[in-house]
């Protein structure tokens, strides 16, 4: 197995703009304080020796691939596919297992190579933010393996809650570090991060999805385009050709960008961006950045879509604390908003009753998030409802940390 | 030429510093921190009003929580304008107002309307900590501003490059350049005066005349007097925002606590003159 | 990927024995009770009869390959390595990433391979006993996706700890009966399975280890071999050759027999097993059955080396509940017996501060179970000693759920 | 020939059938149990005492906990041998006496001390449940009990195919074939008729004249006459042991205990007379 190499298929700007050309909306750029300037550009340069650098690359392919684990299945799904109508009505829906990684999720490409590159620039210490410890936990696993120093930002209120991601965290080494400020949630935890990320020269900042300020949004989605690379050519061995669909959930965007950013100009695969309508979008309690209206904003670096409460961040409502995100990534909002990724979106009751069904019927615990996108594909697979379809679901992470919430829920609806 | 312009020249040509003090807008809320500012005028030449933003990237602990207290007390933009709006009526002071915020803020405001807003209440200068030096919306405010003879600031740090610095310096407009005594968050460390010298014979490459203003770890009246000696203005910002925070916490509010801020900003004031 | 087919190379008699030919010791058998035979002689035949058939194989394979994720990498470890003393002085250390599976230990291979016979068989349910729920969240996973019922025996001493492959259990829809018997753990919910099994005809029991009366010795170990197949097959690409040395952790020997089975006849490979020493050997509170000078002695069918306590069979003590067992499978039993396969055994605190090792310098968060063996392989590979040895060691789970337990001890050892 | 096979023969000489009660050895304690035995030699032709094994894989709830009373108050293969040793002497009986347990015991006791135990005890017959018909430890226990006199007793139940049941005949030696009335556990559901009627036709098939006795669910006194129009013996075992329980849990013990435990025993043996 050889991970297929990167090219770049959707270069933003120079200024590291993606520009829709019709509306002239401009995503992602560069919005920090000047104190920000050296470090941004000390790591987009060193991202761009490094991605060009073939012992870096062929070193970091091994370690992705033996550490991480990559090379994880793409197979048929026939619960789903009956689930969904029967082959002859909608054609066959794959599973793509990234759930078996270590630390079972797709956060460890990016961070993994993220912190590589911090090694290979010569950092000597990472910086992160967290909400649910997905990120904190990918990440301290690569620091541990890297002998790299780790402080995670997480919010005051995050870090309450009990959360196996957690302890592994600490078990790992990492250095945790509360954050009192606004929301006491992972907004908060973010911009603390950045700001740790002015005041440490020495120390490299590690964002958790393809979001913040350039280089991040473009960095994390090569990196993590290694999954959607081996899919690809996974996805062609075993059924001939590339999907007709491909479901993703959406949080920030970096699942999504992982497997989606080779098909972008695959021209008959249609993309799908599955978010959380919380407790239903009307209630207003929901983490849709496109489903709930978000509005062009600035915040963390970024450029993008956000949930906005007048001249401020909006908070997001879920219960999957991995899409608890008031905004999406730069790339992914301009790819919605050129009409090259459908948004859908699924309630938290519905990502529950999902949960319930792959336990049961499929023999898998799936990371809540993933049961979001589960729902919907299911609705709008359905929908399209034509046969000969290859329709692919990306299963982005295993289910531990929601155990405690499932048993809750089941003993709730006995 | 803009009021800030006026200010600096005057300044140098009497040998002049000038003392800006930093306070958030609407901290701890509307009433009392319109108290603080009227107070403020007394001894600040320029009153920077921290606009607050919840998802600041730049600030320190300290000015956060007074973020915070503003966000929760209802502060927006528009009442900043207000609330600048009342202290200039209410002290017919000579002081000029610099309105300091986020982009994120402006933009969700509109940049037009914001530039009309300050031309209306007066606003002297704007800085916006994370303006993007090329991005559009940059563009748009010094074009706006400038049109409106109001000052807009950059800030520069030790670690940025000399591309960095004569680009900020081309973006300064009708004002002054920030520049910040270290490598780091407001209010961290103590001001660093082997930086400041260094930055300013910087600086001073790329040109003769724009008047710099120094600002992070200014504390003390003698640190305001150390910095006084090669910059053209000195800012206090943290210092002064944990004042604020320290009469919050003894529930001290409207008048009371603005003395109780004042009468520090007045000490600290009081370095340049030294 | 395809996976390499079985081949038999250490068949036992007709009778279902290995036997000792020198001390004349003989490990295996059927001993149960007449009402038991049929259901045995059902499965036996059935077992015999699925892997002769190419269309049952040839699905187990591919459902192995894509739902379990069984091509997991074998990859170089640098740390281990280094640890051990480095290349110069110890060659190269090797880990199998058997922690990378769906429900992430050895046991789902097996437990899948067997739920999938007992549905070929036309059997409507299982039943299997668990100790810490690794088998039973196994074997819970894996009827969920094939559509069988299921009951877990489990002590009700066991099922009292907290643990999140218990709660897994329940999502997957298992039925969990707790035994009060006896010592209230793994021993007598054995027994209680082999019991069920004994009333319930249309249901097939499912053995967590390689472990129990003929057939099942066998059947776990030749389902379970699928591990050992690919192993060979990675190892020989990725290094050129057989490793020198394998090192796996033995409870019943499920996870041993799984990687350590297609090596019995590769003269060049030494093979180890290590066995918990519990609080250490002197105090008698250990698993270890071998190490603690277990007798032979028949339990649960089977003809085995046991710790005994009289006439009765001892309880085993140790902190990792995948190892308390008081005896070993017969075949592995023999062969020790026979010199193939030498014992060596760690303690519950030398596994407990191996698992902070891992967390720390390698950046996994391994089973405490796999702790024992990295323990013991590193010290054995020292006193070895060679340079150009390429040693393999078994890392067969993820420690999630071990964290709570590791958190304690991280705590105490500030 | 054995006891056993003088008992059987003479019994279907008289067209008697005989009466089998199962008890487990030490339950709740030796002394209490002793006492239990020692009434029971009154009203059963045969006893059959259990050794407990901890791990057994046959037996009911109800056997189950009565073997971790009897191991908690530290029952072992030797006590047993004493135990029935003292009963025998103590009431001087008639009554035949069988050990039913299971291997382990029987192999860690050493399987040539056993058989020596049982004949210098004078012990009648052996039950192993979970001895393999073909296992060489089979092979010894035949060998040395039969040329003792001491009766060896197999077990068959409905699911048992031809060839296991001619075997299992084969292996029996001097004693009778042990028929489960159904397939489960013992005392797990009440006696089928209908499977008994059918095992003992198949037996016949083979063996004309190997004594047969049932168990397996024979809890009532009409049950024990049902099954003895069919079977040359009757065994009743859990429902025993459940009195036992009962008798423990009221206080019982020694007499009082046995005298509770014997005189239900009684009126089960009269449903073979009747
Ligand atoms: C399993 C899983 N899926 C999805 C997400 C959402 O992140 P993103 O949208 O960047 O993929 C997270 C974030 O923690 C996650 O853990
Ligand atoms: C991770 C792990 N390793 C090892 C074992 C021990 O079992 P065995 O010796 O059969 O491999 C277990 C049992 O639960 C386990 O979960």
């Amino acid at each position: 197995m050889k991970i297929p190499p990167f090219k770049e298929i959707n270069p933003p700007t120079k200024d590291g703009f993606w520009i829709n050309k019709k509306t002239k909306e401009r995503f992602g750029g560069q919005y920090i304080s000047p104190l920000l300037v050296p470090n941004l550009k000390r790591v987009e340069k060193g991202f761009f020796k490094a991605i060009k650098d073939k012992k870096f690359m062929t070193e970091l392919n091994e370690e992705l691939l033996s550490f991480i684990g990559v090379n994880t299945p793409v197979h048929f799904s026939p619960e789903l596919t009956k689930l969904a109508g029967g082959e002859k009505k909608i054609g066959k829906i794959y599973l793509k297992r990234t759930d078996l990684h270590t630390n079972h999720s797709h956060k460890p490409v990016s961070a993994y190579s993220s912190c590589k590159l911090a090694k290979y620039l010569g950092f000597k210490k990472i910086l992160t933010e967290t909400g649910a410890f997905q990120n904190g936990r990918a990440v301290a696993s690569a620091c541990a393996a890297l002998g790299l120093d780790l402080d995670i930002y997480v919010g005051a209120k995050d870090a309450k809650k009990l959360a196996i991601n957690k302890d592994i965290s600490a078990l790992h080494g990492a250095n945790i570090i509360e954050v009192h400020d606004s929301t006491k949630s992972l907004l908060p935890a973010m911009a603390a991060a950045l700001r740790a990320f002015q005041s440490e020269p020495d120390s490299m900042y590690v964002v958790g999805s393809v979001a913040g300020p350039m280089p991040y949004p473009l960095l994390v989605r090569t990196f993590a385009s290694v999954i959607g690379r081996i899919t690809k050519k996974q996805f062609k061995d075993l059924v001939g050709k590339d999907p007709s669909t491909i479901f993703c959930v959406c949080g920030g965007g970096s699942n999504m960008l992982s497997i989606q950013y080779p098909y972008l100009r695959t021209k008959n695969t249609k993309l799908y961006a599955v978010e959380s309508a919380g407790k239903g979008l009307k209630t207003g309690k929901h983490g849709a950045t496109i489903g709930g209206g978000g509005k062009m904003g600035i915040l963390l670096g970024m450029q993008s879509k956000v949930l906005l409460a007048g001249e401020n961040i909006a908070e997001s409502f879920t219960e999957a604390s991995g899409l608890d995100f008031s905004s999406i990534g730069p790339e992914v909002a301009y790819l919605q908003s050129i009409g090259r990724i459908k948004f859908l979106t699924a309630t938290d009751l519905e990502a529950k009753k999902t949960f319930m069904m792959m336990a049961r019927k499929v023999g898998l615990i799936c990371a809540i998030e993933a049961c979001y996108v589960i729902h919907a594909a299911i609705k709008e697979i359905r929908k399209i409802g034509k046969p000969k379809q290859n329709h692919l679901i990306h299963l982005c992470g295993a289910g531990e940390p929601n155990v405690a919430q499932m048993m809750e829920h089941m003993k709730k609806n006995k | 030429m803009s009021k800030l312009n006026i200010l600096f020249k005057e300044a140098k040509k009497n040998k002049k510093k000038i003392f800006i003090g930093f306070v958030t807008s609407g901290d701890p809320n509307y009433k009392s921190s319109k108290e603080i500012m009227k107070e403020m005028t007394k001894s600040c030449q320029i009153i920077e009003a921290g606009q607050s933003f919840s998802t600041s990237t730049s600030d320190s602990p300290i000015i956060m929580e007074a973020n915070d207290r503003a966000i929760n007390s209802g502060m927006n933009m528009k009442k900043t304008f207000k609330l600048i709006k009342e202290v200039k009526r209410e002290t017919k002071t000579n002081t000029c107002f610099v309105i300091m915020t986020y982009l994120n803020p402006v933009k969700i405001f509109g940049l037009k309307k914001f530039v009309n807003q300050c031309n209306f209440v007066g606003i002297d200068g704007v800085i916006i900590v994370d303006s993007n030096l090329n991005s559009p919306e940059e563009k748009i405010l010094i074009n706006g501003l400038s049109k409106n003879k109001i000052g807009y600031v950059k800030i520069i740090s030790p670690t940025n490059d000399d591309e960095f610095i004569k680009q900020s310096i081309k973006n300064c407009h009708d004002s002054w350049l920030y520049i910040t005594s270290y490598y780091g968050l407001t209010g961290s460390k103590n001001v660093n005066i082997n930086n400041v010298k260094a930055m300013i014979k910087r600086v001073r490459k790329y040109s003769k005349d724009i008047p710099v203003a120094v600002g992070f770890g200014v504390k003390t009246p003698s640190q305001v007097k150390q910095v006084s000696k090669y910059a053209d203005g000195v800012i206090c910002g943290s210092t002064i925002v944990n004042k604020v925070a320290q009469g919050h916490k003894k529930r001290l509010k409207g008048k009371k606590l603005a003395t109780f801020v004042s009468s520090y900003v007045k000490k600290l004031s009081k370095g340049i003159r030294k």
